[in-house]
């Protein structure tokens, strides 16, 4: 039990902070933005992409990846480190982590020698942004219900259907996309896995305004687009598989990256600080000194709780557990301090003053945080998740379980 | 005892809410929300004066109908309920109450037809810098002129006259009646929470206030406490409506194979919903009759209705967002509607902490 | 909308109080006691025989029960007008309750006419308590899942098996049980009713201890007990229509009742005067002022709620809605307010300071609420009602719907 | 970095398990509970002593293993788990360190070894009338003997030894060893919540008391924390034997044809305590890291444990009850030993809202 840097990570660190220095600037004020991997205007993308390129040449681009996919073979700690270094400096978004973190160890398992020789350098080097196109309308909890339907002709596939919730398709330029190729097995089985290219023509994506107003997500309507079987993940009608993978990245990548994200607890302290309650300062108030430290609590809990799922990774243990409660808590978390930081404000919850950043910085808090609670698998997957898979409670009645997929 | 409402209520929630959903939408208040941020919907405003609906509250001898609280508290339901984007919860639950209460005869004769008819839109400036309690207040009114800025206030932008909360010569609070199109006023419209209901900052210089007698301080909590009820009637309204459309989408959407709603995980957060908000009815009942009956424990019933009220609305709001799951974080879905309204009710007189302090201290036993 | 009597209302409530005056003494002090129908002793259950018998002489026993049944045919606005006034006195508890409210008016719609003639008056006039067998160790709030066997021969019926929860039944004459008659059809088919004995050495009632240290309820042990057809209620096979007249007047009860039951805010207040937070009185913390705030809202609402149901019942209407809110909102409510209380005196909270009767009080308070959260249907099942049968939700899958219940 | 424990902190876990587990069991808490409410589990404690581990916290010099605060706090988890129904905590988190902190070589060698083997049972006495703040204290001690009513006591009964916050001739808090077999002492047994930990009123009237040199008010402060630390892992051991037992059960018990664990309500419920004590588990690894390394945020990291343990605890015991229906509320059952308990170890460093508090001031920004 030690929570400051073994040796080797000391060194690590200032490794990668003296080059920091060198090709970035540090941040200052202590407010950091919680959307680090969306890109809000075109010149972010290229921003991005010159960043990815600089840190690959610079050997950082893939700590965790493998040295023979051009990584740098390093620990999952190191990543946290460098996280958490580069974290301190203005670095333009992390346009590329759904590339990175997702679609790169996903096509490492799955991806044919070619796929992996062709693809993997380049994706760490910035040639292009990935875009993951797994949920659709109707598949939303229920991954397994895709729609979007490949029929198959010779070496080619076509692919009609609809996506939806895709992070950045609107800029990328490739894209991991789950379709059902065979609706005559039950959901699970009938699904497969291609790499597409997301400025085919047959390809359209419309950014989603979402009820903070920023759009960082689209619906992607897919009209008869051509795919070479080459450019199939895994097998045939075993997409799945490869979704699991995908998947599970993306829960690392969350429970580690952003169980912490959202407004601090200091930020609501200061505001208590400058507005009045009854008659008085609001942090004199017992009510709002008891909520504060209440959600302090809460928030640190979740800060050791990324720590010990950096154990467990540096340990080579699976992080199961203290990912889904990171995860399950920490939209709650935000939601509620949000919104009582808009209960301080008194009437002016009800405005963003334009001579107050501040109102707008916790009205869209409040306004982004429902989102916490339903992507990545809303609370109530995550809370099965937990029941059934760590506590042994029997799973839900599955009535579409055995049913052929184009009878449900 | 009857704790209900009688025939002739229920005639008027089935005539006012026909005519409300005939003529608010919730597709109608995505179009304001998108296209018209700064207005309110004038037909359903002129529907309603056309209908005598806007005089509910105001007595026959000056154009209205001379009904009660309960009417009143009806009505206010089922605009909660049809998120009506028309500048009424101002105009019937302070205004007009105040003016009839507190007015002199020509105050009344100016105003009052003119509400009962649509003609003046008319709000109240309560607020300073987000709060509405009567220590926060600022602005001064001194040889007839108010100085001072207000915000934020809902319609301010569209209002014809305000009730403007402001200090005296003696430094005690009272209520004016100032004419927002005269000399003296700025106003500036703000980035509302809820685009359907527009606020804005009023800035007065030296703008005429008009002192309605007797509205002291006392006066003006009293005001305020049989608002808190009617907006707790609009609250609930509101609240419905979101277990509603909740309700319809969890009957809709499927998952693994089945509707939803047939998920303990979401079903028995729609029980809970529904169980906070017959809670607040049932304080917000109490509240009617003590504020149509002039009961001493109108305090304690408001602010049990307003505490009750808010909590059903943030929770009914926040839970059809996740119950909508993805479709709920859009602009274009209607959960965000829900959510925006509750807290501009929220804002009209302040969050629960405020009211939570009023219950206590209205409380014999809290009164040490 | 009138929160005061009518004149009616108020001729009918100045008659029980002139009658009462004569015949009870006034209590003093506010603090009503919770549980108002269980007898702790034997001289409470001779008490409360003669207070019933004094009653029934005078008409006031069954104020709703229609008067060819003995009852005084009155409205349950009376009956609620008669409960707020007897409360005013020091009276025995009502052990005849689940006779008088739960019984009898199931006896009326399903009982033969020489049942109700044998049975109704003398029930009424305190001849005997009853109790209710339905519950079983494994019949929890699955209520249908009864084991409790019942064998026909003749015109006599042999009934084995076990109850449990069921109040008073070591003080009762008389029982109502439920029993299984036919295991070969699905479960809700195959229960009928019937009217027991309780003084029969074939029944043995042990009481349970609870987690407050008090007995109110029992299990009962039978074995090999023979009942005679004519104590039959309801047809054969047809006991589940029985029980549920049984249950929908035990709600009512129960919502009536009940709803505003447990240590009132005022008294959380009194405490908050007398104990010292961080320093200073508790009173004067603004977290306490807002938890007995909320509090008191909830417990308001609740009192209102009932008032509501009282008049669904005067205007002839079922008041389900109501009810089932009032039971779901009052346990934890009763929960919450007595942990704060506990919370308040600090560690004092782990004893029953002898020489201080309130933290005894809060302790029993907190030790008793539980039971409102599992007693007459369960949270969960409140829950369940409210949203299949107001909200329309689908019922939950029930695997055992269709199934003979010996193969369950 | 690294946020988990030592192989050989896994042994200890495993060993000291293996021993509880077979002697601490629920049945054995039961017999306790109803047939000797005022001892304790007196072979579990001699077990205990045999295999060293009352002496885990104490320099090998004075007859312990002298290993750190982890190794304590792997300990109290297990401790928490089987409800051991012994004298260690007091002893354990608070008198112990303190003597071996504060103490002069004669107190160490007087009490150190004597509670390593189990021969004194010693206790501390913070509270008064049910508060544990530095400010509650009115015990006085003069010319070395002291005067006072400590209450309630958790041991007091049964200890020979107390170690009591009192007042000196200045006012100042300090601490003190009191004999309790010796002369100015009474004890009364009290009504204790969880009555298989006894609690006493001690009275202390001329009873000879010896000080602690140094454990002034700020020790007292930094002693609580550490204490407040090492029982947030009891609680979480604790908490987390009721989600075992809650989750067992739902897993046997059946209703409308399938396990109770089946339904979300139940499921949920089940997956909502495992979220609170795994968050109280993270804030405990890093008090205990904050102890044993002394590191300055060690108030912030005490409140941060002592507050979602106390969370977990109580959801834990409350909802172990509920989930457990009608056999959940009988006094035969085990529900009610985790409630109890819980209430028992929120009493030893008091309730939530001193925590609150102590958190807020704790915190660079808090401290306005």
């Amino acid at each position: 039990m030690d929570f400051n840097d073994t040796s080797a990570e000391a060194d690590f660190r200032a490794k990668v902070r003296a080059w920091l220095d060198d090709n970035a600037t540090l941040r200052d004020g202590s407010k950091t933005t919680q959307d680090t991997f969306m890109a809000h205007n075109p010149d972010q993308v290229v921003q991005a992409g010159k960043w990815q390129k600089q840190k690959a040449d610079a050997g950082w681009a893939g700590i965790t990846w493998p040295k023979e996919y051009g990584g740098m073979g390093g620990t999952p700690m190191q990543q946290v480190v460098w996280n958490q270094e580069e974290g301190r400096y203005r670095v333009p978004p992390f346009a590329h982590l759904v590339g990175v973190a997702l679609v790169g160890p996903t096509l490492m398992v799955h991806g044919t020698e070619k796929q992996k020789a062709d693809i993997l350098p380049g994706l760490l080097a910035g040639d292009g942004i990935w875009c993951q196109l797994f949920s659709e309308p109707a598949a939303g909890s229920d991954l397994a219900g895709v729609r979007t339907r490949a029929k198959r002709d010779g070496d080619t596939w076509e692919i009609t259907g609809q996506k939806v919730w895709t992070s950045g398709a609107h800029y990328s330029q490739h894209g991991l996309l789950l379709a059902r190729t065979n609706p005559d097995v039950p959901k699970h089985k009938g699904m497969t896995m291609f790499i597409v290219d997301m400025n085919d023509p047959a390809i359209e994506a419309r950014p989603i305004t979402q009820i903070s107003g920023a759009e960082s997500f689209n619906e992607v309507f897919i009209d008869g687009l051509k795919v070479s079987d080459a450019n199939r993940v895994g097998e045939v009608d075993g997409g799945w598989r490869v979704a699991l993978t995908t998947l599970m990245n993306e829960r690392l990548t969350l429970s580690v990256g952003r169980a912490v994200g959202g407004a601090k607890t200091e930020e609501l302290i200061d505001l208590a600080k400058r507005v009045q309650l009854n008659g008085r300062p609001a942090i004199e108030d017992g009510e709002v000194r008891a909520r504060i430290a209440d959600f302090t609590a809460r928030q640190r809990g979740l800060e050791f709780t990324s720590y010990r799922i950096m154990t467990s990774l540096s340990r080579g243990q699976e992080p199961g557990v203290e990912g889904s409660i990171g995860k399950l808590l920490l939209g709650r978390l935000r939601q509620e301090m949000s919104g009582f930081a808009l209960e301080l404000m008194g009437s002016s919850a009800a405005i963003a003053d334009t001579s107050d950043a501040e109102s707008l910085r916790w009205r869209n808090e409040y306004m982004t945080a429902p989102g916490n609670r339903v992507s990545g698998g809303a609370d109530e997957i995550q809370r099965n998740i937990i029941a059934e898979r760590i506590l042994g409670m029997p799973v839900d009645i599955r009535v579409d379980k055995d049913v052929p997929f184009r009878d449900l | 005892m009857d704790f209900g409402f009688s025939e002739d209520q229920d005639a008027i929630r089935e005539a006012a809410g026909r005519l409300l959903d005939e003529n608010a939408t919730l597709v109608g208040a995505h179009l304001l929300l998108n296209e018209n941020p700064d207005g309110f919907d004038g037909d359903l405003w002129s529907k309603l004066a056309e209908g005598g609906w806007l005089g509910i509250g105001i007595p026959e001898e000056y154009g209205g109908s001379g009904m009660g609280a309960v009417e009143l508290a009806v009505l206010a339901e089922e605009i909660g309920r049809t998120l009506a984007c028309i500048p009424f919860a101002q105009a019937m639950y302070l205004v007009a109450p105040a003016v009839v209460q507190h007015g002199s005869d020509a105050q009344k004769s100016a105003l009052l037809p003119a509400i009962a008819s649509g003609k003046k839109i008319v709000t109240a400036a309560l607020s300073e810098n987000g709060g509405i309690a009567p220590g926060v207040i600022t602005a001064k009114v001194s040889g007839g002129l108010i100085q001072g800025v207000k915000s934020p206030v809902p319609d301010g932008g569209n209002a014809d006259v305000a009730l403007v909360a402001a200090l005296d010569d003696t430094g005690q609070p009272g209520l004016y009646l100032v004419d927002l199109t005269g000399p003296g006023v700025e106003r500036e419209a703000l980035d509302a929470t809820d685009r359907t209901r527009p606020m804005a900052r009023l800035t007065f210089d030296g703008a005429p206030a008009d002192a309605l007698t007797g509205a002291n301080g006392a006066a003006i909590k009293k005001l305020v406490d049989g608002a808190a009820i009617l907006v707790a009637f609009e609250q609930i309204g509101l609240a419905g409506r979101a277990l509603a459309v909740s309700s319809d989408y969890a009957k809709e959407r499927k998952a693994f194979g089945r509707p939803i709603g047939g998920f303990q995980a979401i079903k028995h957060r729609l029980a809970d919903m529904f169980a906070k908000i017959e809670l607040a009815r049932s304080n917000a009942f109490f509240g009617a009759w003590a504020l149509a009956s002039d009961d001493a424990r109108l305090a304690e019933a408001a602010a049990c209705a307003r505490l009750t009220a808010l909590d059903a609305c943030q929770y009914a709001g926040e839970e059809t967002i996740q119950i909508h799951g993805g479709i709920g974080i859009t602009w274009i879905a209607d959960p965000h509607l829900f959510v925006r309204r509750g807290w501009h009710l929220k804002a009209l007189l302040g969050p629960a902490a405020i009211w939570r302090e009023r219950l206590i201290q209205a409380l014999p036993e809290g009164n040490s």
